[in-house]
């Protein structure tokens, strides 16, 4: 009866595109050349929202906007290997999975300059508002694909969120109903080794948070998450994995959020300037642009092309945001509950008439 | 109709809301093999089998966490919180997503869901067990409380509140479960959420009450002229109801067992004081539990309103 | 004394209880090397280092669970929730344990602990970076609840919640962080928890408020002789300041930014319609929030009482 | 770059005695003879406290109780390692760690006939009330730890909860809040296989509970939990851990819940005979009795002796709790706040004079 093992575990991590834009074929998923150009011009777009998003704040024409850049290839490479009909829970920070999907930039605008109508994803699309309160929406992705195996929808669920949810108690408690009841559902995690000030070594004493899969049974992985390829694969084999009733995936997309928290933060405050610069040089744009050049699939002029457009349809999204008119003030109500209650009817006349 | 208590009567809500729409699912902790703690869920895993009725681990987030998304997919799950006392670890669950998903997402999702739960005093069981915190419930927008007062009430609105296209948090009785038994129809029968009932006319007094308290104040009462109105929705509640009977009676008692401060009682008392102001003879007076948490069961009889607190505030009230 | 706006008397305050007592520790997200996400706790890892000045993991219910740990053994912790809108997580362990370790254990134990978090609309953040929820504190017996109405209400107050034995709710009022600077004393100063203030005497009507809602009151009403009440703790609140002014004026209205139903202006009528009825010489008129969730910033402005409601409400009073 | 292993974990598990009263001797920690027999004097008297808490409820002299039988050395064991000064956190199933720690047995039948003063710990001991709500006491642990390795105390801090405990959100924080800090606690699980209704294999996927740890970046062992030398010296070298600035670990009791939930339960309803007669054999006492008449330290007539003994010591608690006077009425306000508020000195008198 000595000190037994009774359990090994190990934790891998996939990376198939690295910063010098090589690839290691053997592991590089089943792409078109029209998919890669797509997954590039995808990673320009969000960015070009982005960058958008920062002078629009800096004008005083949206709130406080969080940026993506440097995790444009975790949000597009795993949004890319999503289906039609595939359910997708947001946090805050998803401006390229929003983009990757397909929802309206404008109706992000709209939101970022504080309008829920923003939020009201269009039929056809099943994108749930973004979680502000964070990792609490990790449950609702379980009881979602949950629901989806009960109708035998073939549907897949993702949801994503930080470094910073993992600490959270719904975490836990939404992975580990994940792991009793095996629905079809991916949880993607952008560790951008930030929450906020506080650095990932500090959030965890794990060694990587993908290792936190072992507590509820289920697999989880490293990748590198500013190489779109990895970060598509893994996606992809963890959603099949998920359709084909294996049960739920969690992805840890090893990233860096190259930004302040949001606007409204100075990260110089608690981060050395060295350490963005390091990250810099991962870039994941840049690396898939250098793959792109080696296949012969960029030059220049496309890439002025493609930002003119990406420009053409950023400006016009944010037109059509600005457009909009102004949300009637009665749209504080009208969607609380179905219908109005009593009180509401009375208060409603009252916002009516006193008008401030 | 077959006499039925309290346990029979949702148990049979259940069982039929559940053949009745498939979208029905039941989830919570023991609800499933052991047919709850209090049998509520009796029999229903058996006949509906383990996709719609389902154990869940130990962990209230996640049970009314994964409900949200369920209700988002378009089911109506039920879950079942074990004890009122546990419902806190889900407050932020029901708060910032049931609440406001419907209103986040400007009516694109909403989440038809119902958080069933034992709830109130009287049973002399452990700490946090006899709970009756409806009032923190009563304060978001977007989430309807529902309080039977006995096995028919509870039976149509509980049928209501899993057909309601918006979150309900239902309120069940504890110490009713078995008190009594009372006529229940069978089939498609429901009660309107809403709307309050007055349990007995009377002219001298106003007295509100619910849950529990409905048959402690009635029984208290029986020799006094009031007018008793069983609220059963706390949220959105009958205001209506409440000034047509403080017109004709100018006098009012409210009663519940949650603490006093900012116990629901203080909503109904404000809501007269502002909207009925002129008809009041008297002071809005309420008798509640006190500003303590719940004894244990050896001092929880002094906790909970009884007759002659009921009987005294009443009597002071006739003097004006 | 120097002019300061709230952001620096809070810091203040934090700075001088730990340096008069060892026992204060500061904990929460952000609260350490980015000196708070509004900067109140600025400075204070610098000066009393890492044991004292504790970032902690993205966990509201373990940010306030291990203060409660914290405050068992003597410490007297200030746990920094980052919004109001975020301490739902934490609601469990705030009213299941800090508000009832104290009698839970009959006294042995206790939790002199504060929890300070940015509270109420009108910066046009993000959803749930602009709640108004103290009425669920203030129903939970064992839980004090303090809101502060400028900078120098702020570092009294924060003082009086440090060195209280018993848990603080402590609400800071975001949108007046910055806005308006006040001298603020140095050195040993506390305001009382318990006592409201009134600010300004008058006779035809009593005005209640607290938070942010205070400033708004006192500038819609410069042109009425109205007795105006700032509230300053929540719970325990101060019905004896209350009922003496409502005897004088017969008038009252209350001002809060929370939801109307069940917010906690329902208590204070609540309370007046029980406890000074005869006084009263109109309803008990309340300007709040409608029940809805706080909308984002394009409708803010539209949510949170104005001027002009406050203004008309006092009208509507005079009236009678 | 291909797919990489990036960290390897293993779970080991700890037997000593086994259920015929063999021990590995290279495992047995220092005991004492002396040590030895006091622990099995302590398995009798718990369980002699426990089936006296049945008969009294059944008599209506208490409320509902939940038995600790089978789990005798899991308490008794983890208990015996603690120091005076120490701290511990108890769930509610923990009789046999009271009686252990000296906490009187008169004050626990008070609190489990509905008096709160049965929890007023006495002086001199560090005993936190029973959390009912499951695990959320947790992180109180992790806070007192911290606390006390502040004040530079060489004090160690234990939690008790159950398998069941393990899925709550407050489990995750907490731990992930001693993985981060590193302060001086102890996490014990009393793994007994059911969470009411609920099997151990339905509360998480995971193989082991112990495993959970590998999460939060300390250590978790599973131990035998009817095994009191096992339980004793795994406690033992955490709490030498803890004590010596090593942070926290995770101790997974892997034992077995023979009785009802509590009195208010039928197990009949959910699990099988066979299943629990499979575990009476691993009987935890009768182990260590085993051993001990091989020591030659237990005879029939020390049994008998012992019983007597034991009902001795419970009877007198039972006297002395039911012959305590009633609490006063006004103790309902009393503790709430160290003081009384203005509403409650009205509401005392309302109490005081209609009495109802
Ligand atoms: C429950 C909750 N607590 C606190 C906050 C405030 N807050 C917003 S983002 C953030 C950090 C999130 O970190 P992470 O999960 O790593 O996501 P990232 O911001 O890096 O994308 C914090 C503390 C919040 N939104 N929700
Ligand atoms: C937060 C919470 N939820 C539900 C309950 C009801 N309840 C009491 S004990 C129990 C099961 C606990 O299982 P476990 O943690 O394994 O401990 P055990 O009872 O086996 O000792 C449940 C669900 C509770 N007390 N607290
Ligand atoms: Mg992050
Ligand atoms: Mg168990």
């Amino acid at each position: 009866m000595p000190r037994t093992v009774i359990e090994t575990f190990s934790v891998t991590r996939l990376d198939i595109l690295d910063a010098e834009g090589n690839v290691d074929e053997a592991l590089l998923p089943p792409l078109s050349s029209d998919d890669m150009v797509r997954m590039y011009e995808l990673l320009v777009l969000s960015r070009t929202f982005d960058d958008r998003a920062l002078s629009l704040q800096r004008e005083g024409r949206i709130g406080t906007y969080p940026s993506i850049l440097g995790q444009e290839a975790a949000q597009v490479g795993s949004a890319f290997a999503l289906e039609q009909g595939d359910w997708v829970l947001p946090s805050f920070r998803e401006t390229g999975v929003h983009i990757t999907l397909g929802y309206s930039p404008a109706l992000l605008f709209q939101y970022w300059a504080g309008d829920e109508r923003g939020l009201a994803c269009p039929e056809g699309l099943n994108v749930l508002p973004v979680s502000v309160s964070v990792g609490t929406h990790i449950p609702h992705a379980v009881g979602i694909a949950m629901a989806a195996r009960y109708r035998r929808d073939r549907v897949a669920v993702v949801a994503y969120f930080g470094d910073g949810a993992t600490s959270k108690g719904d975490f836990h408690e939404g992975f580990n109903m994940a792991g009793v009841f095996r629905p079809p559902v991916v949880f993607i995690c952008q560790n951008n080794q930030w929450a906020i000030s506080v650095p990932r070594t500090r959030q965890t004493a794990a060694a990587t948070l993908a290792q936190k899969a072992i507590a509820y049974g289920f697999e989880g992985i490293q990748v590198d998450g500013n190489d779109v390829f990895a970060v598509y694969a893994a996606t992809r084999r963890a959603l099949e994995r998920a359709r084909s009733g294996g049960g739920p995936t969690f992805i840890e997309c090893f990233t860096y959020r190259l930004s302040h928290h949001t606007t409204a933060d100075d990260a110089d405050r608690y981060r050395s300037a060295s350490e963005v610069e390091e990250w810099k040089k991962r870039d994941p744009q840049e690396r898939l642009r250098r793959y792109l050049e080696k296949l012969g699939y960029w030059s220049e002029g496309y890439q002025r092309e493609l930002d003119e457009r990406a420009r053409g349809i950023i400006d016009a999204a944010v037109r059509a945001a600005e457009a909009a008119p102004l949300p009637d003030r009665r749209d504080i109500f009208t969607t609380v509950f179905e219908g109005l209650t009593p009180s509401q009817a009375r208060e409603l006349e009252v916002l009516h008439d006193a008008g401030a | 109709m077959p006499a039925r208590n309290m346990v029979q009567a949702l148990n049979l809500a259940l069982r039929e809301e559940m053949e009745r729409d498939d979208r029905v699912v039941v989830l919570g902790e023991d609800v499933g093999k052991d047919g709850g703690v209090f049998r509520i869920t009796d029999g229903l895993l058996e006949r509906f089998g383990e996709e719609r009725v389902m154990d869940t681990p130990l962990a209230e987030s996640a049970i009314v966490g994964t409900a949200i998304g369920m209700s988002l997919y378009g089911l109506r799950p039920v879950a079942e919180i074990q004890f009122m006392g546990f419902i806190y670890p889900a407050f932020d669950q029901i708060f910032s997503h049931a609440a406001r998903m419907r209103n986040r997402s400007r009516g694109r999702f909403s989440c038809p869901l119902v958080i069933r739960t034992p709830y109130g005093a009287g049973i002399k069981a452990p700490e946090l067990h006899e709970e009756s915190t409806e009032a923190f419930f009563c304060h978001m927008p977007g989430i309807k409380v529902v309080v039977p007062s006995g096995p028919s009430m509870a039976k149509g609105l509980l049928a209501s509140a899993i057909r309601d296209p918006d979150p309900v948090v239902f309120l069940e009785p504890t110490r009713l479960y078995r008190l009594v038994k009372e006529e229940v129809p069978d089939g498609d029968y429901t009660i309107p959420i809403g709307q309050a009932r007055v349990v007995r006319e009377g002219s001298a007094i106003t007295a509100i009450a619910w849950g529990s308290m409905l048959e402690r104040t009635v029984r208290a009462l029986e020799d006094f002229d009031a007018e008793i109105i069983d609220l059963l929705t706390l949220s959105p509640f009958d205001s209506e109801t409440i000034l047509r009977s403080v017109d004709k009676t100018g006098r009012v008692v409210i009663v519940h067992e949650a603490p006093r401060t900012c116990g629901f009682g203080a909503e109904l008392a404000a809501t007269i004081a502002e909207e009925a102001i002129l008809s009041l003879r008297g002071p809005v007076l309420r008798v509640t539990g006190p500003d303590v948490p719940v004894p244990l069961a050896k001092l929880v009889d002094h906790y909970l309103p009884g007759a002659a607190r009921i009987r005294a505030a009443v009597e002071e009230l006739l003097r004006y």
